[in-house]
C-alpha cells in the first residue's frame, strides 16, 4: 500500500530547482516526490509556513570511536542537559556531544535529515556503523580517515601510484564509507614515533617515508577522482589552528591542481600574522582563492561562544590545546591508521582567539560569492554543537542582530577583521543553499537537498518568522522519507535513518598485497577487517563515477 | 540481527572461511573455522583455527588458543539442561517471557546486570528494555575496571590500540596485573614478545616493567620487578609523577612503599628517555582502597610524560565483551555504566546505580542477571538481597544466580554458537565466528523476545514516558 | 512559629526522589497541594501525599519527621528558609543549595550537599562519601555553603571544593579534599589516607595527625591564627566539647601540597 | 591465636579454567576455596599445606585450605585466593560511590581450624 | 557663662566632615598591640601635613576581639573617602604587618568599605592565601614569623573632625592640669580620639600666613607672648598659657559628649576660660555650640 501525503500553500525555498519562495504545493509518495498525488493523500497545509529540503550536515563528528570517549569523557555536560524520552522516541542526553538516539532526534528537530560524520579510521568503522544504526531520523555516512595510513604511505613511497588507487577503493569499500578523509598529513608518524612532534611544512618529508604531506593530499585528490567518487576526500589540513597557516591551506588547495577537493572547516585554517605570534585574520586570502577556484568546497567550521569539544585525528592539535588549560585530554592512537586527540573546550567572547575564530568563520560567510561552496558548519562539536545552527543562521541573515553581538566580544579580536564593515545579509535561499541544496550538491546526493520529482521526501516546514533563530530552531513539521517525523513540533513516530556510502570498483588482487602487512602490523586478522555487507541495515549506495 | 545474518558476515569476500575435511577424524563431520574469535577475556583474539565436530556440537581443537581459551572452546558443549525454568519448573520459551516481562513491567526498581559475556547487539537490546521500562542498568565493568572508567571521567587518557603497541612500544610496564593467568596472550599478540614495525626484534627492543604487591607467574617475562607494599600503589604512583615532574617527594618513600628513591628514579630514566612507552593496568589498582583514584594517578602519570616523549595507557580489561558493554551504553545513554532511567531519561552515579550499590542497600525490587554470576562474588549483603527478589537469569551455565533465579533461560554461548560484534580491551571491534549451533536461542533473541513483550504490554497508555 | 510538618506514613520500597521538599516549592501551597506535589518512587509517579502526611502551614520552614534513609534529594535547590529533619535522610540532601539552612537530626547517604553555592547543611550524627563534593566528571565542586557534620564522615569529603567551609566533627575517611581548588575542611577527629591529593589550594586541618602523600612537604610548626577565628565560631555552633583551649592556642604542623599541582594548599594538623 | 593479615583475591588460571567448566562443579569450588600463605607465615602460624583456617572480616567469616608459597613469591602478612564464593563471604559492601566492593585488599583476622 | 569659675564662651568649635575607619590590631600580648598601635598613629595628628588624624580609640579585652588575644582599637580619619585607603594600606602594611604577632580586623561595620588586605596581600607574593569565615574574607600573608592575618576590606564612614576645646589657664601649670584632665574625659567617649599629644596641641593654627604659599600659621591671637603685638590678640587678662584638644569622631553625637565632658573637666580643674576655634562658620558643617553642650 502506498502512503501520500500532500503539502499545500506553502512558500517553497527549493533553489537547486530555482524555486525562490513560491508560493507551490509538494506530492510525496512512498517516500519521495512525485508530480502528483491522489485526492486521499493526506494533506499538511503550510499556510504562512517556509518549505524547504531537509537540511544536509556535509561535516560533522556524531558517532564512533572518538565521538564515544568524548561522550564517557563528560558525564557533568549530560546531567545538565538530559534528553527525556517520549511516547514515539529513544532517551538519552544531551551535552556538547549527545547520545546517538538524542543526536538524531535533535538532528531532526533542527530540520536537519542527513549528516556525514567526517573521520573514523577504518579498524573502528564496525563500531561508527553500530553508532550509526542507533542514530535515528536522519540518513548518514562517514569518511574513512585514510591520509595517515601506514600502508598507503608505504605504496606512496614506492611510487605505486596503481595499486594506490586500488587499496583505497579497497579500503572504502571495505569499511562501506562515504568518501575519504585526509587529516594533518603526515603528522602520525612524527607524533608517534618522535615524541610528540608534528609536521609544520607541508613541504617537508614526513619520517621514514621520504615523501612529502603535499604529494600525499595531491596523490589521494587523484585517486579520488579517478575512482569518480561522488564527492571528493575531505582535507583538514596540516597546521591546523597555528598563526600563520593560510600558506599551509593555500598550498593544500594548490596541491589539487584543479581536481575537486573539499576543505574541511576552513576556519581553522585562514589565520595569518607569524608562527607563535598573535594570529589575525587571514579569511580574505584564503576566501578569495575559494572564490575564484571552482574546483573547491569547503565547509566553515564556524566557532560559536560556548561548550564546545575538540574532537580531532589531529593529535598534535589536542597536545597544543591540553596545555592552555591542563584539563582532561584523550590521546588515542589507532594501528597504522590514525591519531586521535579530545578535549573538552569552552569559546569565550572576551578571549582574544576564541572571539577572532568567531569573526573569522563570519568573515568567510560573508565575503563568499558562492554559497554553493561555501557550505555551513561548525566542525559539530569542535567549534560548537550542531544544536547552535539556528543561531548562526540568525547571524547570517540579521545584520543588526550581527553588529550587536559583536559588540559584546573582544574588540580587540574584531579590529583584526573587516567584519564590522560587512552589512550583507544571507537570504532565506542562500540559507537553504549553504544547508541543504549546496552540500547535498557538494557530496554528489542527486536525490537529496532538493524538492524535485524523483528526490527523497526529506523535507522540512517551518513556521515563517522575523526571528530567524527561533524560527530555525523549531521546525513545524519534519518529514523524512516520506514520514512526518514531527508533527506540530512534536515527535509523531519514531523513524530509522540509512547509511550512504559508496561502492569504488577495484581489482582484488590488491588484497594480497595489503594481507601480508596486516600480518606484520595489524593487531587483527585480515580476514576479520573488513565488513560484510550483510552486517549493514538499511544503507543505499551511491553510484561512483570511475574515469576511463 | 539474526543468527544466518552473522555467519554470513564472518564470511568476509576476499577469504571465506574454509570448509573442508580432515584426516584424522575421520567418520566425523569435521568443519575448520579459521579467524574465530576467542571471547574469553579482553584479549579478544581474533586468529583461532577451530576444530569443530559438527555432529557432536563441540570443540574438538582450539589451535592457538591459551590455557584459558582451550578451557572456554572445550567446555561449551552441547547441554542437556532445561531452556527455560519458571520457580525451578521446566516452561516454555513463551512462558519464560511472559513471566520476565511481567517481572520487569512490575517492579519499581528493576535493575540489570552482566552483559559482559554478550554480544554488542544483545547489550543494546538490553539498555533498550531499560529504556522502556524505566529501569536501572549496569554491566560488569562496575567491578572491574569501573573506576578506571571513573578516572578517566576526571583526567582523560592517552592511550593505543595494541596494535601500536606491537609496533611501536620500546618499554612496556604493566601496574596491578596478572596477565599470565589473566590474560595468557596479552605478552605474546600485543605487548611483550611481537615484532612490530619500529621494533624488528620483539622483546629484545623492549624493557618490560612489573609492578605488583606479590610475585605472579607474570614476574619472570619482566626485565625489572618493583614489588609494592599491599595499598600503596597510589602512593608511588603519585610519587613517580612527582619525580617526572621534577618535583620533591618525602624521603621516607622506601619505608611507605617498600620501594626504594633508586629504583623510582631509575624508572622515571626509563620512562621519560624510551620512544614510545604503555602503563597496562589491573584491578589491581582498581579493586584497592583508593579505587578510581588509583587508576586516576596511573593515567595521569601517563598524560604527564607526554611532556618528555609518547606515552600511552591502557586498563588491561577483563571479560571478552566488557569493553563493548561501556561503548554500548555510552553511546546510548552518555554514560558508561551505572545507568538509571527511572526518570525516562539516563542518569549516571557510581555508587548511586551501580549493582553492588542498589543490591547491598535493597533498593533494586527486581533484577535480570545477563551472562553474570553475582550471587557468587558479590558481597554478601548483595546476594542476600537477590534471595529476597525475581532474577531472570540468562546463562550458559548453571551458576549461583540461575540457581536462585525465578525465571531462569539457559541460552547459547557468544563466539561459539551465536555471532555478532565484541569490542577487544583497545576499543577495537570484532566480529564473531561461530563454531556449531546450540539447542538454545542466544541471549539476542530472548532479549529480543522479553523487549518486544515489555512493549507491547506497556503499549498506549500504559507506556513509561519522562518524570 | 509557622512550619509545615511531613510525617512519613508510607516508608518508600525503592528510592523515594523528593526534590519537591523545598521550602520555595511549598510558598503559597495549600495543605493538599503540598500532598499532590510529584515524587518519583523508583520508576513510579507519585504524590508526595502517598508517603507524608502533611499538617501545619507556611513555607519558610519545613519540620519532616521518619526514617528518610531511602530518600533521596530533599532541599535540593533550595535558596531560602529552613528544612529540619528528625530521622536519617539518604542522598543528595541540599544538592545545588544556594541559601536556608537543613538541619538533620540523624545520619545522612552519600552527596550531602553537592554543587553547592550558599547556605549551610548541619548533620548531627553520620554522613556517607562525598560530603560537599563534586560529581564525577566535574572538575568544580561545592563554591559556598557551610556544611558541618557532627559525626563521622566518610570518603572524598569536599573533593574539588572551590570555597566554602566543611567540618568533620568525628573522622573522616580517605581522600579528604582530593583535588581541592581551595576551600576549607576542618576535621576534628582523625583523616583517613591520601588527604588532599591534587589539592591546588585551600585548607585542611585536623586536630589529629595523619599520615601524609610523599608529594606533601612538611613547613613548619606554627600558630596558624586564623583557626582562631573558625574554632570560636565552630565552638559557636555545637562542636564546643570537641575543641580545647589547647587546640585554639596550640600548634600545628603545616605540610605544602599538593607538589604535583600547584602547591598552595595546605595541610595543618595539631602538634600541642 | 587470630593474627590480622591482608587478603587478596585475585585471578589464577586455574580458577579461569575451572570457571568455564562450570561454576558449581568441584573443582572451581576447589580452586576457590584455596589461600595461599607466605611459607614463613605459615610456619609461625603451625600450619601445614593442606591445613583449614579461618578467615574473618568485619562482614563475615568462611573456612579455607591454605597452601604454603615461597618467601620471594608472596609477602609476609598476605594472603592470596582466587575469586569465588569464599572471598565474597567477606566483602564488605559499601563501594564509596564507585561501585565497585574493596574486593582485592580486605583486612582478614587468621586462625587455624583444628 | 560660667562653670564653677571657669568662664565658658558663647561661641562654637566649628567641625568638619571627615572620613574613619577603626582598626582593630590584636597580639600575643597587650604590650605588642599597642607598639603597633602607637607606631600606626605616629605622625597623624593633623590632616594638614600628615594628611591623616589617628589615635588610639581604646583597648579592648580579650574576650571582645575576633581571635581572642588582646587588642586595641585605632580610629584613623582623613579628609575624603577616597584617601583613606591608601592611609590604612601604608600604616597598616609599614606599622602593623611588621610589628610581632600582630593581626589586622575590621571594627567597624559599614556599607561602605575599602580594600586594605586585598592591597597588602600582593606583599604575599602570590603564597597569601584568603580565607572567607562566616562570611567575612581575610587574607593569611605568610612572613618571618608566620603569618599575618588581616581582613580583606574595611569599613569607612562619613565622620566628624575638627571638634575642639580652647583652654586658658592662669599659669602654664594650670592650663595644662585642666587640658591634660580635659582630654582624660574626652577620650572615653566610644567613637572618639584626640590625634594630638596626649590630646594636647599647644600649636593653635590659624589659617594662612604672611608668607605665601603657606596654608597655616601660628594662631596669634592666643600666643601670650604676642598679646601686645598682635592685633587679633584674644587672650585675656591673667591668662599665661592656652592648649587647644582637637577631638575627632565617628558622629556627631559622640563630638557633643566628649566636648561636654572635656568642658566640665576643665572647668574641675581651674581653667579661667574656655572657648573654640571656628572660621566664622564657613568652612565646616558642624557647629557644636559651647553653651548648649555644656548644658545638655
Amino acid at each position: 500500500m502506498s502512503s501520500e501525503l500532500k503539502i499545500v500553500n506553502g512558500r517553497v525555498y527549493d533553489p537547486a530547482n530555482n524555486i525562490d519562495g513560491k508560493i507551490q504545493d509538494i506530492f510525496i509518495r512512498d517516500g519521495k516526490i512525485v508530480d502528483s498525488v491522489s485526492s486521499s493523500a493526506t494533506k499538511i497545509d503550510a499556510h504562512g509556513m517556509v518549505v524547504m529540503p531537509g537540511a544536509v550536515d556535509i561535516h560533522c563528528h556524531i558517532a564512533g570511536a572518538k565521538v564515544n570517549l568524548a561522550r564517557k569523557l563528560q558525564p557533568e555536560d549530560h546531567r545538565l542537559d538530559v534528553h527525556p524520552k517520549t511516547a514515539h522516541t529513544r532517551s538519552g542526553t544531551g551535552g556538547v556531544v549527545p547520545s546517538t538516539f538524542a543526536t538524531g532526534y535533535r538532528y531532526a528537530t533542527m530540520g536537519y535529515t542527513t549528516a556525514m560524520e567526517a573521520a573514523v579510521p577504518p579498524i573502528t568503522a564496525r563500531h561508527t556503523l553500530e553508532e550509526l544504526d542507533d542514530t535515528p531520523v536522519i540518513d548518514k555516512g562517514f569518511y574513512v580517515l585514510l591520509g595517515n595510513n601506514a600502508f598507503l604511505l608505504k605504496l606512496l613511497k614506492e611510487g605505486r601510484k596503481k595499486e594506490f588507487k586500488e587499496a583505497i577503493a579497497w579500503w572504502i569499500d571495505s569499511v562501506h564509507a562515504y568518501t575519504l578523509k585526509l587529516v594533518n598529513v603526515g603528522a602520525d608518524e612524527l607524533w608517534k614515533g618522535r615524541k610528540n612532534a608534528n609536521i609544520t611544512n607541508v613541504n617537508d618529508n614526513i619520517d621514514h617515508y621520504n615523501i612529502t604531506p603535499t604529494h600525499v593530499i595531491e596523490s589521494f585528490i587523484e585517486a579520488a577522482h579517478e575512482l569518480g567518487l561522488p564527492h571528493p576526500p575531505h582535507v583538514h589540513c596540516n597546521n591546523l589552528g597555528h598563526s600563520g597557516n593560510i600558506s599551509t591551506t593555500l598550498d593544500t588547495m594548490k596541491a589539487a591542481q584543479g581536481r575537486r577537493v573539499h576543505m574541511a572547516h576552513i576556519q581553522f585554517h585562514s589565520f595569518g600574522g607569524e608562527v607563535n605570534k598573535d594570529a589575525v585574520s587571514g579569511v580574505r586570502s584564503i576566501i578569495d582563492y575559494v572564490n575564484e577556484n571552482e574546483n573547491i568546497t569547503t565547509d566553515v567550521g564556524q566557532v560559536m561562544f560556548g561548550k564546545a569539544t575538540a574532537m580531532t585525528a589531529d593529535a598534535p592539535l589536542a597536545w597544543m590545546l591540553r596545555n592552555v588549560k591542563m584539563n582532561k585530554w584523550i590521546n588515542a592512537d589507532t594501528e597504522c591508521e590514525s591519531g586521535c586527540g579530545i578535549i573538552p573546550f569552552t569559546y569565550q567572547d572576551h578571549i582574544y582567539t576564541h572571539a577572532l575564530q568567531w569573526a573569522m568563520g563570519l568573515e568567510l560567510f560573508l565575503h563568499s560569492k558562492d554559497p554553493w561552496r561555501v557550505l555551513l558548519s561548525t566542525d559539530h562539536p569542535n567549534g560548537g554543537s550542531f544544536m547552535s545552527y539556528p543561531t548562526l543562521i540568525k547571524l547570517l541573515m540579521d545584520s543588526a542582530y550581527r553588529k550587536e553581538a559583536l559588540s559584546y566580544v573582544n574588540q580587540k579580536a574584531i579590529d583584526q577583521t573587516s567584519l564590522r564593515e560587512l552589512d550583507r545579509e544571507y537570504t532565506l535561499s542562500e540559507i537553504a543553499i549553504i544547508t541543504r541544496a549546496g552540500p547535498a550538491r557538494a557530496l554528489g546526493l542527486k536525490n537529496k537537498g532538493h524538492l524535485g520529482v524523483g528526490a527523497d521526501a526529506d523535507i522540512t516546514i517551518y513556521t515563517e518568522e522575523d526571528d530567524k533563530e527561533a524560527m530555525f530552531n523549531a521546525p513545524r513539521y519534519v518529514i523524512k522519507d516520506g514520514v512526518t517525523v514531527i508533527k506540530n513540533h512534536e515527535f509523531a513516530t519514531d523513524h530509522k535513518g540509512k547509511l550512504l556510502h559508496t561502492k569504488p570498483g577495484y581489482n582484488a588482487d590488491i588484497s594480497q598485497e595489503i594481507e601480508p602487512f596486516f600480518e606484520d602490523y595489524y593487531s587483527v586478522k585480515f580476514n576479520n577487517y573488513a565488513i560484510s555487507e550483510d552486517y549493514l541495515h538499511d544503507h543505499e549506495v551511491i553510484p561512483t563515477h570511475p574515469k576511463a | 540481527m539474526t543468527k544466518e545474518a552473522t555467519q554470513t558476515d564472518a564470511q568476509v569476500k576476499n577469504k571465506k572461511p574454509v570448509s573442508k575435511k580432515v584426516d584424522p577424524y575421520e567418520g566425523k563431520n569435521i568443519k575448520i573455522v579459521k579467524d574465530a574469535t576467542c571471547t574469553f577475556c579482553g584479549c579478544v583474539c581474533d586468529d583461532m583455527e577451530l576444530t569443530v565436530d559438527v555432529d557432536e556440537h563441540r570443540i574438538l581443537k582450539a589451535k592457538k588458543a591459551c590455557v584459558l581459551g582451550r578451557a572456554w572452546f572445550y567446555e561449551h558443549k552441547v547441554d542437556t539442561r532445561p531452556g527455560v525454568l519458571i520457580d525451578g519448573k521446566e516452561a516454555t520459551f513463551q512462558e519464560g517471557v511472559e513471566a520476565a516481562a511481567q517481572i520487569l513491567i512490575d517492579a519499581k526498581f528493576p535493575t540489570t546486570y552482566g552483559m559482559s559475556d554478550s554480544t554488542c547487539e544483545s547489550q543494546r537490546v538490553t539498555v533498550e528494555i531499560m529504556d522502556t521500562i524505566n529501569g536501572n542498568i549496569d554491566t560488569t565493568t562496575s567491578v572491574c575496571h569501573g573506576p578506571s572508567g571513573m578516572a578517566f571521567q576526571g583526567v582523560g587518557e592517552s592511550t593505543a590500540t595494541l596494535g601500536e603497541v606491537k609496533n611501536r612500544a620500546d618499554l612496556v610496564i604493566y601496574w596491578g596485573g596478572n596477565p599470565a593467568e589473566s590474560h595468557p596472550r596479552h605478552f605474546t599478540r600485543y605487548a611483550v614478545t611481537p615484532k612490530g614495525m619500529y621494533i624488528p626484534n620483539g622483546k629484545k627492543d623492549r624493557t618490560v616493567v612489573l609492578v605488583d604487591v606479590r610475585r605472579t607467574p607474570s614476574t619472570p617475562v619482566a626485565d625489572i620487578f618493583m614489588q609494592v607494599k599491599p595499598g600503596k600503589d597510589f602512593e608511588v604512583l603519585w610519587a613517580l609523577r612527582a619525580l617526572v615532574k621534577g618535583k620533591k617527594i618525602a624521603n621516607d618513600i622506601e619505608k611507605q612503599t617498600g620501594v626504594s628513591r633508586e629504583v623510582l628514579d631509575d624508572l622515571v630514566d626509563r620512562m621519560k628517555n624510551c620512544q614510545f612507552g604503555v602503563l597496562f593496568f589491573g584491578m589491581g589498582l582498581t579493586m584497592t582502597r583508593g579505587r578510581h583514584f588509583n587508576s586516576g594517578a596511573l593515567l595521569s602519570l601517563a598524560a604527564d610524560l607526554n611532556e618528555f616523549t609518547h606515552f600511552v595507557a591502557k586498563p588491561v580489561r577483563g571479560h571478552g565483551n566488557v569493553t563493548g558493554a561501556d561503548n554500548v551504553v555510552s553511546w546510548q545513554t552518555g554514560y558508561p555504566f551505572g545507568v538509571n532511567f527511572n526518570r525516562g531519561y539516563p542518569r549516571f552515579n557510581p555508587g548511586e546505580f551501580t549493582t553492588t550499590d542498589v543490591l547491598s542497600r535493597g533498593e533494586a525490587d527486581a533484577a535480570m542477571i545477563i551472562a553474570s554470576d553475582p550471587a557468587s562474588n558479590f558481597p554478601k549483603a548483595a546476594i542476600e538481597h537477590m534471595k529476597k527478589i525475581p532474577i531472570i537469569s540468562l546463562d550458559t551455565k548453571d551458576t549461583v544466580t540461575s540457581s536462585i533465579a525465578k525465571v531462569r533461560f539457559a541460552v547459547s554461548t557468544y563466539g561459539i554458537n551465536t555471532g555478532g560484534t565484541v569490542y577487544r580491551m583497545d576499543d577495537v571491534p570484532i566480529t564473531l565466528r561461530p563454531a556449531f549451533e546450540s539447542t538454545y536461542p542466544g541471549d539476542q533473541e530472548v532479549l529480543e523476545a522479553i523487549r518486544d513483550r515489555v512493549k507491547k504490554l506497556l503499549s498506549g497508555k500504559k507506556a513509561r514516558v519522562a518524570a | 512559629m509557622s512550619a509545615t510538618h511531613l510525617k512519613l506514613h508510607t516508608a518508600p520500597e525503592v528510592p523515594l526522589e523528593t526534590e519537591v521538599i523545598n521550602p520555595t516549592v511549598f510558598a503559597n501551597l495549600s495543605q493538599s497541594g503540598i500532598e499532590n506535589l510529584n515524587v518519583m518512587h523508583g520508576n513510579d509517579k507519585c504524590h508526595l501525599g502517598d508517603f507524608f502526611k502533611v499538617t501545619g502551614k507556611g513555607a519558610s520552614e519545613i519540620h519532616i519527621e521518619g526514617d528518610l534513609s531511602g530518600v533521596k534529594l530533599i532541599g535540593a535547590g533550595m535558596s531560602e528558609g529552613k528544612i529540619s529533619v528528625e530521622g536519617d535522610v539518604g542522598m543528595h540532601l541540599g544538592v545545588g543549595m544556594s541559601g536556608g539552612e537543613i538541619i538533620v537530626n540523624g545520619n545522612a547517604g552519600d552527596w550531602v550537599g553537592p554543587e553547592m553555592s550558599g547556605g549551610r547543611i548541619i548533620i548531627k550524627k553520620n554522613a556517607g562519601h562525598m560530603i560537599g563534593s563534586a560529581y564525577r566528571g566535574q572538575s568544580t565542586g561545592i563554591t559556598g555553603g557551610e556544611i558541618f557534620i557532627h559525626g563521622n564522615a566518610k570518603n572524598e569529603v569536599g573533593s574539588a571544593m572551590r570555597r566554602g567551609l566543611i567540618v568533620v566533627g568525628g573522622n573522616a575517611g580517605d581522600f579528604t579534599g582530593v583535588n581541592m581548588l581551595a576551600g576549607t575542611i576542618i576535621v576534628l577527629g582523625e583523616l583517613g589516607i591520601r588527604t588532599g591529593a591534587g589539592m591546588k589550594r585551600g585548607s585542611i586541618v585536623s586536630l589529629q595527625d595523619a599520615p601524609m602523600l610523599p608529594s606533601f612537604d612538611y613547613s613548619c610548626t606554627y600558630h596558624p591564627l586564623f583557626l582562631r577565628l573558625y574554632f570560636s565560631r565552630l565552638r559557636a555552633n555545637g562542636f564546643k566539647r570537641k575543641i580545647q583551649d589547647q587546640h585554639i592556642t596550640g600548634k600545628y604542623k603545616r605540610y605544602s601540597g599538593d607538589g604535583i599541582e600547584l602547591n598552595r594548599g595546605e595541610v595543618l594538623l595539631f602538634a600541642g | 591465636m587470630a593474627e590480622t593479615m591482608i587478603l587478596v583475591p585475585g585471578r589464577s588460571q586455574s580458577q579461569g579454567t575451572s570457571l568455564n567448566e562450570g561454576k558449581l562443579e568441584d573443582e572451581y569450588k576447589r580452586v576457590t576455596s584455596t589461600a595461599e600463605l607466605n611459607e614463613k607465615d605459615m610456619q609461625r602460624l603451625k600450619l601445614k599445606d593442606g591445613d583449614k583456617i579461618k578467615l574473618k572480616s568485619d562482614v563475615g567469616q568462611t573456612v579455607v585450605t591454605c597452601k604454603g608459597k615461597k618467601h620471594e613469591d608472596l609477602p609476609l602478612g598476605m594472603i592470596f585466593i582466587p575469586y569465588g564464593p569464599p572471598s565474597s563471604e567477606l566483602m564488605a559492601s559499601d563501594t564509596a560511590g564507585t561501585g565497585m566492593p574493596l574486593s582485592k585488599h580486605m583486612e582478614v583476622k587468621v586462625t587455624k581450624v583444628k | 557663662m560660667k562653670i564653677k569659675k571657669t568662664e565658658i564662651e558663647d561661641t562654637f568649635a566649628e567641625a568638619f566632615e571627615m572620613y574613619g575607619a577603626r582598626v582593630i590590631i590584636t597580639a600575643d600580648t597587650k604590650q605588642w598591640a599597642r607598639a603597633a598601635a602607637a607606631s600606626m598613629t605616629g605622625f597623624a595628628t593633623s590632616v594638614i601635613r600628615c594628611k591623616l588624624e589617628a589615635a588610639v580609640e581604646c583597648e579592648i579585652s580579650e574576650e571582645d576581639t575576633p581571635d581572642g588575644r588582646p587588642g586595641i582599637s585605632v580610629l584613623l580619619f582623613t579628609m575624603s573617602s577616597k584617601t583613606i585607603a591608601g592611609q590604612l594600606i601604608d600604616r597598616i602594611g609599614q606599622c602593623v604587618m611588621t610589628c610581632p604577632t600582630t593581626a589586622c580586623y575590621n571594627g567597624l561595620d559599614s556599607d561602605k568599605t575599602v580594600s586594605v588586605g586585598g592591597k597588602l596581600r600582593y606583599f604575599g607574593d602570590s603564597y597569601q592565601i584568603s580565607k572567607v569565615i562566616d562570611g567575612r574574607k581575610l587574607w593569611r600573608i605568610p612572613v618571618m614569623e608566620g603569618e599575618f592575618l588581616i581582613d580583606d576590606r574595611f569599613g569607612i564612614q562619613a565622620a566628624v573632625g575638627g571638634g575642639n576645646l580652647i583652654i586658658f589657664g592662669s599659669s602654664k601649670n594650670v592650663a595644662l592640669r585642666a587640658s591634660m584632665a580635659a582630654a582624660q574625659a574626652m577620650r572615653e567617649v566610644h567613637g572618639v580620639f584626640l590625634p594630638f599629644p596626649q590630646g594636647l596641641v599647644r600649636s593653635g593654627s590659624k589659617i594662612g600666613a604672611s608668607y605665601k604659599n603657606l596654608i597655616a600659621s601660628t594662631n596669634d591671637a592666643y600666643c601670650p607672648t604676642l598679646r601686645s603685638i598682635s592685633k587679633q590678640t584674644a587672650i585675656p587678662e591673667k591668662v599665661e598659657a592656652v592648649y587647644e584638644i582637637v577631638a575627632d569622631g565617628l558622629d556627631e553625637a559622640s563630638i557633643k559628649e566628649a566636648m561636654k565632658r572635656g568642658i566640665h573637666a576643665a572647668s574641675e580643674k581651674g581653667a579661667m576660660f574656655i572657648t573654640a576655634g571656628n572660621y566664622g562658620g564657613k568652612l565646616g558643617k558642624y557647629h557644636f555650640h559651647l553653651h548648649e553642650i555644656a548644658n545638655n
